[in-house]
């Protein structure tokens, strides 16, 4: 193993003030079972998952709650053993609503019967260790929750030379993969070991960033004497960004609207390592993961191994409870994250934290015009020109914002993080990508009509 | 741990009180009138050396300047039914940067219609802040130096502190308006570029705008500025540069007929333009090359027009000029979209 | 085809038309322009020349010097020379040339100065024009003036806030003098016509 | 009656210079004093009087190809003899319009106004259409003058209105285009205004960036 400093540094990028102090050095407690378990079926992206059982149904814990609606789309399972009393309508943390299978614990917490270890990983097709992946219902838990067996089925002629595994966290606040990886260590390791297996990538890389000097030691003491590499990542956001990092780690550029195949490489985070594990070797499918509650108005800010449908009210109370009105709740971080309206939401695959924000640190929007002082152009990591997109999409010119790559943007908020006039870039970047898929989808239809 | 725990939230759980808008939701903290703020203070230590060498004509141009600025601003934004009101400060540095590019002994009224000028139309008739082309307080300068250009070119006395042989040490024009007529009647130079002319000039001790004199507060100022991430480094660095480049070239060319480099540098409105008026965000290029051409595109103009033009000065018109090419040069430097292999040609 | 010979014929009916009018015009116009231009310049010979009763436009001696034409208007009363005037151009002005008409007394002293072109700057530079200016020309002696505006050391009173327009004023005056006293005897010999 | 409203249409709903925005050249250079505004806008309002009566009376028989060509000539034979009319009886006034004289030709108003009008119409009613025209054309004129004459010479038509120091950047090409503009602004907020109380919505012309600029709103 060899270790390195990342050799590439993208261009933009911003330093929030990253207040992982809080939690860094706690370690990961477990969520007691709340009252009442709400499983929604959109867990990931893509088709949402089909309800499979209906009320009063006994359940068990791993048992299928809901099937695939579709191949991008991936399985949920019962987070523990109880009874289904309702399949009702629900908002997910975007505010939408979605089908919901609300699980009254029973408190025993049995596994499903039919949960058995695997045989040893090295000896299977990779074939069949998709199979089993796609069967454990396991998503990318960095943030996005794209179906991980899609990713790990290049189609027929890629080849990935090079897996890079996201130890990044670059999101303020957030240290449920710092944590997971100083107490999980051996677990991603044989993680990432599989995922290598199935793609027979030559090149394997971890890549963490420089303000988690134990996730750092942790990781090596993992790796020691193997062939991968272990690269140190200058502490910038969004270092984490899935082009972002395949840049810093290897210098490639994914092409615009391409795949990180496209130039060779994939991207696993360290928690669907974990989870891979997980399924292969336990033999149990993702039912919980690790989410971070911190944010200066939480009591006592903890890392917890919370089950899939715990409500979020219920891991604030678990951490103390509120010291005062927060300005803004967030399930995710704080850059990149998504308010909530209320606690009403439940834990899902991929919630990697809840931050409440004190009303001073909330960032609020206003309608001032640009005063051109190009800090976000600086600050964009993909290079766009926000100030410019912003204007012409305040200006219903979709068209020219599209002119302007305003498809390449990831909504990161680099820009808006440092708008010294508050405006709402990234609001008016998201309005006008779905303005102009809306356009692009009715062009393909009238195209085949 | 299979104990369900008991929900127990503080608050009513339907009711949000909390706001529910868009990522990002930190901030860097910073915001228009923190940035404005910043200015004043960097310009601070100039107007102490303003007060120093002209006593208390600078200090009523300054005031002047300010006060009308900030009452232009109000009442057009008020009669125009504009929300924002005169907070975030810009009226205050238009006020003080027009105030510092005027020579201490005009009339105040005429500060006031150079103040007028400069908020009204150059900066709300194009809709206010962010959106005014060109920046305001030199077009207030530049319209009153065009309609009074008696007023605004007449000096009082200084003394210079190494007078060339036979040559007054008493003048009433600026070091480069004593330099544009001499060396363009082929008569002596009026002073000798030494140590203590040099450090005369560096401190202040001279003729010119009440503002623009005193290179070492502007510099302290700039500094400030940089420091604080208010500007960046390429405008200043770029257009005193070029000057600097540009008057070596035609002073090794040509030593009898054009001056010192240093003297170009230290004379005239170029630190106050370089490290101030140039580095005006509404104004300038957004991208970092954008700044670069900027910055030598004034420089160029600047030692262009003082050695060819008929204003012994060129800072202010340099700045306006390449203020006009900010949209262009937006667009030259588009930076190359990660992810798209060659650099976009755009239409 | 048709159509070709129509706008063919057109255009031509309405050429000859035209220019006919114009031919016309300029008939019935050529006189007075010249009567015009004439009186035009004999105004500004009245104010730059003494009294006379020959007629300088007419009475004119040419100079070849400094690679250009100079023409010397000579006035005389009862066929004594009374002075001369000529017109003389600078290019160092703040905007484009300054042509002056300068008149000149036997006993070497100015006898008026007019300004007959200059786009200079309106209220500054322009005031070259103002009586203001031009009349401290009257009554200084070629010899003894030093050329130049008080601000180069000389004895001429510039405008405040413009130097750049007197100072050519100046030059090209004191090329006219020069060629003048250079040519005195010829200019002052010119037979009347 | 039609003859009436063609007569006056030019003097405010079409001003050339303020509603069309034609014949900016003339508008911005010449209009330092009012005598040059009113030397200036007689000698266009006599071209296209003149014009207009002979593109109308030729109009049936010009092949549309070759209009543009006659058209020109027209002018330009108009034009020529104000030229040299003005430089025989008017000279003075000649000598301070210079150029700008024989550059009516391709003034806007008059090849406009014979495309627009005179091409479409009868003699009697482009009569009306020149001398509207032109009379809206020469008080514009008047009025941008003045402003710039008073403010920047301290005189009106050459006579002194008062002793106090002139801004000299109203006499110069700047102080035109400030001038021009900030009456263009005021027509578009006296027009806004207008179509309120008439209960019509003003649309600003489309070509302006009116998403910034709120003077026609001024007020409101």
């Amino acid at each position: 193993m060899k270790t390195r400093r990342a050799m590439f540094r993208s261009k933009g990028g911003v330093h929030p003030a990253s207040r992982k102090r809080a939690t860094n050095a706690m370690p990961v407690e477990f969520m007691p079972l709340s009252k009442v378990l709400f499983v929604s079926m959109v867990q990931h992206m893509g088709a949402p998952a089909r309800p499979v059982v209906k009320k009063g149904d006994a359940v068990m814990r791993g048992q299928v709650l809901g099937e695939a609606g579709g191949y991008v789309s991936a399985p949920v399972h019962a987070p523990t053993s109880g009874k289904v009393i309702a399949i009702s309508e629900r908002p997910t943390q975007a505010g939408l609503p979605a089908a919901c299978v609300e699980i009254e614990p029973d408190g025993e917490d049995r596994w499903d019967a039919a949960r058995q270890p695997g045989p040893d990983w090295k000896t299977m097709e990779a074939k069949a260790l998709v199979e089993r992946i796609v069967a454990a219902g396991i998503v990318g838990m960095g943030g996005a929750g794209f179906p991980t067996h899609v990713k790990l089925s290049p189609p027929a002629g890629k080849t990935i030379d090079t897996l890079i595994i996201n130890g990044a966290e670059c999101e303020p606040y957030l240290t449920a993969d710092q944590r997971l990886m100083v107490e999980a260590a051996q677990s991603i390791w044989t993680g990432v070991q599989i995922v290598r297996q199935i793609l027979g990538a030559r090149r394997l890389v971890m890549a963490i960033e420089d303000n988690k000097p134990d996730a750092i030691q942790a990781m090596s003491a993992a790796m020691e004497g193997t062939d991968a590499e272990l690269v140190v990542l200058k502490t910038e956001y969004p270092q984490g960004a899935e082009k972002q990092l395949i840049y810093a780690v290897t210098g490639r550029e994914v092409p615009s609207g391409g795949l990180p195949m496209a130039v060779g490489a994939l991207v696993e985070n360290v928690g669907t390592c974990a989870a891979i594990y997980d399924a292969i070797v336990e033999g149990r499918p993702l039912t919980e993961r690790i989410v971070t509650v911190t944010g200066a108005m939480v009591r006592t800010p903890k890392n917890l191994r919370a089950r899939i449908g715990t409500p979020l009210a219920d891991l604030v109370a678990f951490c103390g409870g509120m010291v005062g009105l927060p300005g803004k709740i967030i399930c995710g971080g704080p850059m990149m994250g998504l308010a909530q309206g209320s606690l009403e939401a439940a834990v899902t695959k991929t919630t990697s934290g809840v931050v409440l924000l004190p009303h001073q640190a909330v960032q609020q929007f206003s309608s001032m015009p640009c005063i051109s002082c190009g800090r976000c152009v600086s600050a964009c990591p993909m290079r766009l020109m926000p100030n410019t997109l912003g204007e012409m999409i305040e200006a219903e010119d979709n068209e020219g914002a599209e002119g302007l790559n305003v498809m390449d943007c990831i909504e990161c908020g680099s820009c808006a993080y440092e708008c010294p006039a508050h405006r709402p870039l990234v609001q008016h970047m998201r309005q006008a990508k779905a303005e102009i898929t809306k356009q692009r989808l009715k062009k393909a239809t009238a195209a085949k009509g | 741990m299979n104990e369900p725990v008991e929900k127990t939230l503080p608050i009513a759980a339907k009711e949000p009180t909390w706001l529910a808008s868009s990522s990002p939701h930190a901030h860097s903290g910073d915001s228009v009138r923190k940035i404005m703020l910043t200015v004043i203070i960097a310009l601070m230590p100039a107007l102490a050396a303003a007060g120093i060498f002209f006593g208390w004509d600078a200090l009523r141009l300054t005031g002047v300047c300010i006060v009308s600025c900030v009452a232009a601003e109000a009442a057009t934004r008020k009669l125009m039914r504009r929300d924002k009101g005169i907070g975030d400060l810009s009226a205050v540095v238009t006020g003080l940067l027009l105030a510092f590019n005027l020579p201490p002994a005009l009339p105040s009224w005429m500060a006031v219609v150079g103040s007028i000028v400069a908020i009204v139309i150059a900066k709300q008739f194009y809709g206010g802040l962010g959106y005014n082309p060109f920046n305001p307080a030199l077009i207030g300068r530049v319209l009153l130096l065009i309609s009074f250009p008696v007023a605004m070119t007449t000096w009082g006395p200084w003394q210079i502190l190494s007078p060339a042989a036979g040559v007054d040490a008493i003048t009433t024009a600026t070091p480069l308006g004593l330099v544009k007529t001499t060396l363009g009647t082929g008569q002596p130079l009026p002073f000798v570029f030494d140590g203590d002319t040099i450090l005369q000039f560096f401190m202040g001790a001279k003729n010119g705008c009440i503002g623009e004199v005193s290179v070492l507060a502007l510099l302290i100022g700039g500094m400030y500025l940089l420091w604080r991430r208010c500007i960046s480094w390429q405008v200043p660095v770029f257009y005193i540069g070029t000057v600097a480049v540009f008057a070596t070239i035609l002073w090794l060319a040509d030593p009898t007929h054009n001056y010192n480099p240093l003297f170009h540098i230290l004379t005239g409105g170029l630190v106050l333009g370089a490290f101030f008026m140039a580095t005006d965000m509404v104004t300038t290029p957004v991208t970092k090359t954008g700044l670069m051409f900027f910055g030598i595109g004034c420089g160029v103009l600047t030692m262009v027009i003082r050695k060819w033009g008929g204003y012994p000065e060129g800072v202010s018109f340099a700045i306006l000029i390449m203020n006009a090419f900010t949209p262009l040069l937006n667009r030259m430097t588009r930076p190359r979209v990660f992810g798209h292999g060659q650099k976009k040609k755009q239409a | 085809m048709k159509d070709i010979i129509k706008m063919v014929v057109v255009l031509t009916v309405i050429s000859v038309v035209a220019g006919y009018l114009l031919a016309t015009t300029n008939k019935i116009t050529k006189a007075p322009i010249a009567a015009a231009r004439l009186a035009e310049k004999l105004d500004a010979m009245k104010k730059v020349l003494p009294d006379y009763d020959n007629d300088p436009v007419a009475n004119t001696c040419v100079v070849k010097e400094a690679g250009k034409e100079w023409t010397f208007y000579v006035a005389r009363k009862q066929g004594v020379f009374v002075g001369a005037a000529f017109e003389a151009s600078s290019d160092q002005g703040y905007n484009g040339t300054i042509r002056i008409l300068a008149g000149i007394l036997p006993d070497n002293r100015i006898k008026g100065l007019e300004i007959v072109e200059q786009a200079e700057t309106p209220g500054l530079g322009a005031k070259i024009s103002e009586s203001a200016f031009k009349d401290q020309f009257q009554g200084k002696a070629i010899f003894s003036t030093r050329w130049m505006v008080k601000k180069d050391g000389g004895d001429i009173d510039a405008i405040t806030g413009a130097t750049i327009s007197p100072r050519a004023v100046v030059s090209a005056l004191e090329t006219g003098l020069a060629v003048y006293t250079n040519n005195f005897d010829k200019i002052a010999a010119t037979a009347d016509r | 009656m039609r003859f009436y409203k063609e007569l006056i249409k030019g003097l405010w709903t079409e001003n050339p210079i303020f509603r069309l925005v034609l014949g900016m050249c003339p508008a911005l250079a010449i209009t330092t004093s009012v005598m040059n505004a009113i030397g200036m806008g007689l000698a266009a309002t006599f071209v296209l009087i003149c014009s207009n009566i002979a593109i109308a009376a030729v109009h049936n028989i010009v092949p549309s190809k070759v209009r543009i060509p006659c058209y020109i000539v027209i002018i330009a034979t108009f034009v020529t003899v104000v030229d040299l009319l003005m430089n025989a009886y008017l000279h003075e006034l000649h000598k301070s319009l210079g150029i700008f004289i024989p550059l009516i030709v391709v003034n806007c108003i008059i090849l406009g106004r014979a495309e627009a009008f005179a091409s479409k119409n009868g003699v009697w009613l482009s009569i009306a259409d020149g001398i509207g025209m032109g009379i809206g054309f020469t008080l514009s004129l008047i009025v941008v003058s003045a402003i710039r004459e008073i403010l920047g010479n301290a005189t009106l038509l050459g006579y002194a209105v008062g002793h106090y120091q002139v801004a000299l950047l109203m006499v110069l090409p700047p102080g035109g285009f400030l001038t021009l503009g900030c009456l263009l602004a005021l027509m578009n907020h006296i027009q806004a205004g207008m179509a309120r109380r008439s209960g019509h919505a003003y649309v600003p012309p489309p070509t302006l960036d009116c998403r910034h600029c709120a003077i026609c709103k001024w007020g409101e």
